[in-house]
């Protein structure tokens, strides 16, 4: 078939020609040990499938990286998250904040225009510049990212335990159980987030751990639905009957038989949860139940960036590329862990 | 299939009636009072609520909304929200424009992310699935408030193709721009998952087995491939038509939409909590997802066989016990 | 001489996947007489149900043709015969013409090469609505036909059924009722029977068997199971690392095998007079292709590999007119070596119950 | 594969073309049709249900009182050709004009008023305290309102179609400026009666309106509202505009968009803004800063409860945070919409004095002892407040509206700073609300710190002096001192109710106490950034009672 040739591999042919005392038994082989494939537990052959694929690596390097930067990044200059850049002036005394300034990094602009800058806040660094209280947003960026990441992996736990077990169940069972189960799913999806929030406020003290249970209470549907159905297009398989008369259990089919095969539609809904939690915490953050400010998550800074955003677009750009990059280390990584844990055997 | 149509109803009926009285219930814990004033002497506040009933025992409240919305179908009027404005004259209106911004959103997202994913995995590795990978990316991270104001600057105030604010006069017109931003989120994942679906169909025996006999391009595609991947872009699509319908909240505010979205939140975090509209506006959001939730069943039936048959095979099994299955035993 | 229905020459592929390029198949050549049946036998990761992917035009998409020729006759409906190489064809050119029409395949796993989400009749009569141009009704009734002809009992009703609701046996007949459903001129059956338990294995084989004989429909068997190719084949081909290493007729690779790997196949396989115990089991495992291989492939696990086989691949030696091997074991310098006793053995007593079989006959 | 890529490229271009021919943005710029910016949605058009200052504009600019606004804030006739005042100053005869109607065709009728006003007793529960003893002090209303007396035996009564009599308990000097407040505006009886319960003023079909416009095109909660010319207005030559159409816009990078897209004639912008437009030498041209009267201040609760241990009861402590915040730092970094540092618990430019024409707080030095910006003031009291409370450490929470303006959260997270900055060992927690919630905590007295604001009603001083009365509604602080409540007595209904200059004299001693036990901190007067077309000219802005007035306004020519 003609098709579209891409670069055919030539291998060089051996030009050995051998002599008579060639043909002599080489019998020190020891041909017991089988150097091609040692033999490999499932795990293990899904860690190497994982790390050999390219793609996935760089997204772990990416998240890896952001983690490093969120933990470090604060760090590495002298501005708090929260206290405000700003100098006294000589004549009228008034206070003078650093705020809303564009990216301002003396050292590049030395290097470019030759000079130094002759504003107030001259030597300052501010690599993604100050938002419009005259905080060091790149300090804010990287203490966001702490608070947006745990929102992350809280998600992929949620979906991961609660939704997916939820919706595997579900679908496994079927018949009354399914019924139960997916008017239980109707009726907790059907409470606006809002009222869920106040009424969960009344008893628990505002802050990050309110997020979580009120992402814990509704952000599991979505993986539940995705896992049923995966259910019912396994369920009536063979193999699944088959594990059964062996007399495996109930759990041990869902779990081992089941998932593997389904695992594929699952990550790539786990990765599309993520983003949407995270603005689900700016949200209730706003609403005054999330974290208190000034500390900052990556969505409330995309928030608070959108309230200037044709003004001042440098102060959007930062946050929505932190998450940008988080997003697509996550979809590398899911692609690559589907790629891993349900090989598509090449054709051998 | 019918009777599993009626008995769904009827649990939808019951689910419905569960959840008004759960959202009753929990409104009234939520802190925030109807009637915020500064002004209003307690008297007055004392006056109002006898006016609204709210002192009589929650099981009273509740009977009388229940009798209230069964005799005349309506849902009261509001407390503060719009200053007691009946439900019947607002709501209306507002769920007529999500309706319809949130259904144009809805068919053009979904068309091209079928589209999209379609070109993306018939192509895996060139341009178009790049393009899908990067979209889905950007159309999740990128919020539709946010991309509706970069629509708002270009179009239509650098050019002025379309108008600046939502005006119900030429309503086509101006239900394209936030159409267009609220399509995003679900045209990517629509995009990304019927990329996935399709790959992981295209890879399987029957596919193999169709090519080898002779199928391929589009024939292959629509009779084989698309068929069996349409069961998880289906489950994906069913909550993104209810958030569309409902959420659009911020896009309605920016743009200057009155929709459900907007009502909500003014209804909870305007001038105090509005409980009638609250109410409302849970009954029809959840009256919604359980009838979308309902036709997804459906769809799945006719979209898989192994759904709809396996049911009658149970009692294919009991009608004829041994003779049919010691037929096929044999046979087989 | 019959004419050659299938000639593939010195087929070389390169699959590029994320661990890098494995080079799979290492210049194959297979020829089928049309008419007659041909098994191409190795253990799995040989690369040979890839070869004859390549010759159906389905292979995957990260695989390369390096070089080699598929050169593919047959006869039209009008009488003229046509020569076809097929690596020189686009992939919907052989998709209208060759696939289901002159060739079809059938795949090792029954409950996943059926559609689930189409009924049988419908499965079956598209090949044949698309080749030979019937209508709806006409393909309806050939479809029942078909049904019949492979064994299916009540065809009408399993017209409307879908495959979840047959069994493994009778959705391989409905797999084989699809393929013949074109009167195809060759017929590959990748492990047809692997998925199957014995007894049905023996119908499906007597099954294909006869069609082959009403439909003069040549064949060609990709299997690890020596016992399939002893009932059904006229020619074998042993295939190792993406190499043949023995061609022969069934006779020649049965009874005089050349070859330390066909060796090793043989003693393999279980009959009732093997006496001692343990199986015999050809030790480690086929060679990596990701790593460029030096030498003969099977030396590694080979007992009687020469020096010369890690320092260069031996070529092709012709034993008979039908039968060669690429074994350095065959070349006059190499010293004389016997198969194993038990292969030896075991083939004597072959050769007595060929005789009281030909006996009665 | 270019069969997808053609279908894509067709399906957009399609799209493109449709949009180009049938789109002909409207444009701000035809004839008199002006489009203003609201903030927030109009609350009702019910004068007995608005409580926001934007549902009042639009009723002002549909419905006539008997005395509307001149561009100084001064009464001038309106339905009320002219009336006479007895010499104890308790009676008022108003002489309604001929030519006034209503939409439907009807007549202004002195009934019309007396049908509202009686009305407002049972149905107005925001606004009818100004008609008792505290302000309009019409006959009766304290007995009507607090005692559940008879709304018919309030003090108005209409003698004939056009002479209404009004029967107050104590003169009052801006009598005549409470008239163009919307509480006391007319109301058709016919027409109200036969609309359904809560339907008058949900739609133009539900609503008559007399004034100088009248509403075209309104659905409640809407996010744009117009209203016309009304041709057959007793005044209507006056009136050059065609249309005002009213916006809701949520942002203000919003706003500053819609303002340079032609499609807002006045447009409300505030902080990152306003500062981008006094860059833009040709943008701030336009750019006119109203002050819209309302102060925003930080109340202290006084007593322990639930969120606050009680130590705020203490003055030095009160003080001690009062003198920590930088006000001018506030205005000029964070608010920045042209917004006064306040050091006076009466807000400047809003109530002058009727004998002298002065500004009541024009002097801001005057309590300069008690409040102001000095560290180490600030500390000099928290060091008495540390020793008389025994404690060194102190952990506040304020909470703030999160609905009640973009600068709110930044003037919150402004003050933690400074404060925290100056005095150390003080930790200032902040929580987010909706405004109602916020209400709802102050009320219940369940607050330690609370961020809130107050507009004026009527333009006195009283107004603001009033809420630090005893057990007052607005006593936020729980403060009780008997001196004060006298003074305040006083000025209302005691002795110096005739003496002009001595009740003004009395509330600076009442405002000197207020500030003196730092009951309230005060921040800043909030003035509002507009940015007007230079096409519009004549609207009238006023800090009290109606936020713009339009009836002189032209545009265009």
């Amino acid at each position: 078939m003609s098709k579209k040739k891409n670069a055919a591999f030539s291998y060089e042919e051996n030009t050995y020609v051998p002599t008579a005392e060639d043909f002599v038994l080489d019998l020190n082989q020891d041909i017991t040990t089988d150097r091609n494939y040692a033999s490999q537990g499932f795990w293990k052959g899904v860690f190497t499938r994982f790390f050999k694929n390219a793609r996935a690596v760089i997204g772990l390097v990416i998240i890896v990286l952001i983690i490093i930067f969120a933990l470090i990044g604060p760090g590495l200059n002298h501005y708090g998250y929260s206290n405000i850049v700003s100098v006294v002036d000589e004549e009228t005394g008034k206070e003078i904040t650093a705020r809303s300034m564009p990216p301002h990094i003396p050292a590049l602009h030395k290097l470019f225009t030759g000079e130094d800058y002759d504003d107030l806040f001259a030597e300052h660094t501010f690599i993604f510049g100050t938002d419009s209280m005259g905080r060091d947003l790149w300090t804010r960026v990287w203490y966001g990212a702490r608070v947006s990441l745990l929102i992350a992996f809280v998600t992929i736990f949620i979906d991961m335990i609660v939704g997916m077990s939820f919706g595997l169940i579900s679908g496994f069972f079927g018949g009354m159980a399914d019924n139960i189960m997916q008017r239980f799913v109707e009726i907790a999806n059907s409470i606006p987030r809002l009222v869920i929030v106040g009424v969960l406020a009344t008893f628990m003290t505002k802050g990050i751990g309110l997020v979580i249970v009120a992402l814990l209470l509704t952000e599991w549907i979505g993986m539940s639905k995705i896992a049923r159905a995966e259910m019912f297009k396994i369920k009536g398989q063979e193999y699944i009957m088959a594990s059964r008369t062996l007399g495996a259990g109930n759990a041990r089919i869902i779990f081992k038989d089941v998932l593997p095969n389904t695992i594929g539609p699952i990550i790539t809904q786990m990765m599309f949860s993520i983003p949407t939690a995270i603005f689900t915490e700016a949200f209730l953050s706003f609403v005054g139940v999330g974290i208190m400010l000034p500390q900052c998550s990556v969505g409330s800074l995309i928030e608070d960036g959108f309230n200037n955003i044709t003004t001042l677009p440098y102060q959007i750009l930062p946050p929505i590329l932190v998450l940008a990059f988080l997003m697509l280390a996550f979809n590398f990584v899911g692609d690559g862990l589907r790629e891993a844990l349900a090989p598509r055997i090449e054709d051998m | 299939m019918g009777r599993y149509i009626i008995k769904r109803v009827i649990m939808a009926v019951v689910t419905l009636f569960i959840i008004t009285f759960l959202l009753f219930l929990l409104v009234r814990i939520m802190p925030g009072n109807p009637f915020p004033s500064e002004r209003m002497s307690d008297e007055a506040i004392a006056k109002k609520r006898a006016e609204m009933g709210l002192d009589d025992p929650i099981l009273v409240q509740f009977g009388n909304y229940i009798a209230q919305i069964v005799k005349s179908g309506s849902f009261g009027k509001g407390s503060s929200l719009y200053n007691g404005a009946p439900i019947s004259s607002v709501l209306p209106k507002a769920m007529g424009n999500s309706f319809r911004i949130g259904g144009i959103a809805i068919c053009f997202g979904v068309f091209m992310g079928l589209v999209l994913g379609i070109a993306a995995a018939l192509n895996r590795g060139k341009f178009w699935d790049v393009f899908c990978t990067v979209l889905s990316i950007v159309g999740v991270c990128i919020p539709s408030y946010v991309f509706m104001i970069f629509l708002q600057y270009f179009f239509a105030y650098k050019v002025t193709i379309f108008p600046f604010y939502f005006n119900n006069r030429n309503f086509l017109i101006s239900a394209i721009m936030p159409a267009l931003s609220l399509s995003l989120f679900s045209m990517s994942t629509v995009a990304r998952f019927t990329r996935n679906e399709m790959v992981e169909v295209m890879d399987s025996d029957y596919v193999l087995l169709a090519e080898s006999k002779g199928m391929y391009g589009t024939k292959l595609t629509t009779r084989h491939v698309l068929r069996n991947a349409l069961i998880p872009i289906v489950t994906v699509i069913a909550p993104l038509i209810v958030d569309l319908l409902t959420g659009a909240l911020v896009v309605e505010k920016i743009y200057g939409i009155n929709g459900i979205g907007k009502l909500m939140v003014d209804a909870i975090t305007g001038e105090g909590i509005d409980y009638n509209y609250v109410l409302a506006l849970g009954i029809l959001y959840s009256a919604l997802y359980i009838g979308i939730m309902l036709v997804l069943d459906i769809v799945y039936c006719l979209l898989d066989p192994r759904i709809r048959v396996a049911g009658n095979k149970k009692k294919k099994k009991k009608e004829t016990g041994t003779p049919a299955a010691r037929e096929e035993a044999v046979q087989a | 001489m019959a004419d050659k229905i299938l000639e593939i020459k010195n087929l070389d592929i390169t699959f590029t996947t994320t661990a890098g390029p494995v080079h799979a198949i290492r210049g194959v050549n297979i020829d089928l007489e049309r008419g007659e049946t041909v098994a191409v036998v190795g253990e799995s990761g040989s690369g040979k149900s890839v070869v004859m992917k390549t010759a159906m035009g389905i292979l995957a998409g990260n695989a390369v043709i390096n070089k080699g020729e598929i050169i593919f006759r047959y006869k039209e409906d009008d009488g003229s015969t046509h020569e076809v190489d097929i690596l020189k064809k686009d992939k919907k050119w052989i998709r209208k013409n060759i696939n289901g029409r002159k060739v079809s395949m059938i795949f090792q796993d029954p409950m996943t090469s059926l559609d689930p989400t189409m009924t049988i009749g419908k499965q079956l009569m598209e090949g044949m609505i698309m080749h030979m141009g019937l209508n709806r009704q006409q393909a309806a009734e050939r479809a029942v036909h078909l049904l019949d002809e492979v064994g299916i009992t009540d065809p009408a009703k399993r017209m409307k059924q879908y495959p979840h609701q047959l069994s493994g046996g009778m959705r391989q007949r409905v797999v084989i009722a699809i393929a013949i459903s074109c009167n195809p001129d060759l017929l590959i059956c990748d492990e047809p029977t692997t998925a199957l338990d014995v007894t049905i294995q023996a119908k499906i084989l007597e099954l294909i068997k006869r069609l082959q004989a009403d439909h003069g429909i040549s064949v060609i068997y990709i299997t690890h199971d020596l016992g399939v190719v002893a009932k059904v084949a006229d020619y074998v081909n042993v295939m190792y690392a993406g190499k043949i290493v023995e061609v022969g007729n069934i006779e020649e690779i049965f009874y005089d095998p050349k070859h330390p790997y066909t060796w090793g196949l043989l003693s393999a396989m279980p009959d009732l007079e093997t006496d001692d115990s343990r199986l015999y089991t050809i030790p480690g495992s086929p060679p990596n292709l990701l790593h460029e291989v030096k030498g003969d492939a099977f030396a590694p696990r080979n007992q009687f590999a020469l020096k010369v086989d890690s320092l260069v691949e031996p070529p092709m030696f012709k034993v008979s007119e039908t039968h060669s091997a690429a074994t350095w074991l065959l070349d006059p310098r190499a010293p004389k070596v016997e198969m194993p006793e038990e292969l030896k053995k075991r083939i004597v007593r072959m050769l007595k119950e060929a005789k009281q079989d030909a006996g009665e006959l | 594969m270019k069969k997808f890529r053609k279908m894509l490229v067709a399906l957009l271009s399609v799209m493109m073309i449709a949009t180009l021919f049938g789109a002909t943005a409207v444009s701000a710029d035809q004839g008199g049709d002006i489009y203003v910016m609201f903030a927030t949605n109009v609350m009702s058009l019910d004068t007995n249900l608005a409580t926001d200052g934007d549902s009042f504009e639009i009723i002002a600019d549909c419905i006539d009182g008997l005395t509307q606004m001149d561009a100084d804030g001064a009464a001038v006739p309106a339905i009320a050709e002219s009336w006479d005042v007895s010499e104890d100053g308790c009676t008022y005869t108003f002489h309604l004009r001929d030519d006034a109607f209503w939409t439907n065709g009807e007549p202004v009728t002195a009934h019309d008023f007396e049908y509202a006003w009686k009305l407002a007793m049972t149905a107005n529960l925001e606004y009818n305290y100004m008609f008792d003893s505290s302000v309009g002090a019409v006959k009766n209303a304290d007995a009507i309102l607090y005692e559940g007396a008879d709304p018919e035996t309030l003090g108005v009564t209409s003698i004939d179609d056009k002479t209404l009599q009004v029967e107050l308990e104590v003169p009052v000097s801006f009598f005549p400026s409470l008239m163009y407040f919307p509480t006391f505006y007319p109301i058709n009886q016919a027409f109200y009666e036969s609309l359904g319960d809560g339907e008058y003023g949900t739609s133009p079909y539900t609503f008559l309106s007399n004034g100088a416009f009248m509403l075209d095109d309104y659905v409640p909660g809407a996010a744009s509202m117009t209203v016309v010319k009304n041709p057959d207005y007793y005044d209507a030559d006056r009136v050059s505009l065609n249309s005002i159409t009213y916006q809701v816009v949520g942002s203000s990078d919003q706003a500053l968009t819609g303002y340079k897209s032609k499609n807002l004639d006045i447009a409300k912008i505030t902080g990152d803004q306003v500062a981008a437009v006094k860059d833009d030498a040709e943008l701030a041209e336009n750019l006119k800063v109203i002050g819209a009267g309302y102060m925003w201040y930080v109340t202290f609760s006084q007593t322990e409860n639930p969120s606050s241990d009680g130590s705020l009861a203490n003055v030095n402590l009160r003080l001690a945070i009062s003198n920590a915040i930088d006000r001018e730092s506030l205005v000029d970094n964070y608010v920045m919409d042209g917004s006064l540092a306040t050091y006076t618990s009466v807000p400047p430019q809003f109530a002058a004095s009727a004998t002298t024409g002065e500004d009541f707080s024009a002097d801001q030095t005057r309590f300069a002892e008690y409040i102001g910006f000095d560290v180490e003031k600030a500390n000099a009291f928290y060091e008495t407040a540390k020793e008389e409370l025994g404690k060194d450490s102190f952990q506040f929470t304020m909470i703030y509206g999160n609905n009640e303006g973009d600068e709110v959260a930044k003037v919150a997270q402004a003050i933690k700073e400074q404060v925290e900055a100056a005095l150390p060992g003080v930790t200032i927690d902040l929580q987010a609300m909706t405004k109602a919630e916020r209400l709802e905590k102050m009320q219940n007295d369940d607050y330690c710190i609370a961020l809130t604001r107050w507009g004026p009603d009527y333009a006195d001083p009283m107004t603001y002096l009033g809420m630090w009365v005893t057990n007052t509604a607005n006593n936020y602080g729980f403060w009780s001192n008997a001196e004060y409540d006298q003074l305040i007595k006083d000025c209302t209904s005691g002795a110096y109710v005739s003496d002009y200059d001595a009740r003004w004299e009395a509330m600076y001693q009442a405002e000197e106490l207020v500030l003196k036990e730092a009951v309230i901190a005060p921040l800043y007067t909030k003035a509002e950034a507009n940015l007007i077309n230079p096409a519009l000219q004549g609207v009238e802005f006023h800090p009290v009672a109606l936020n713009r007035v339009y009836k002189n306004a032209t545009f265009g020519n």
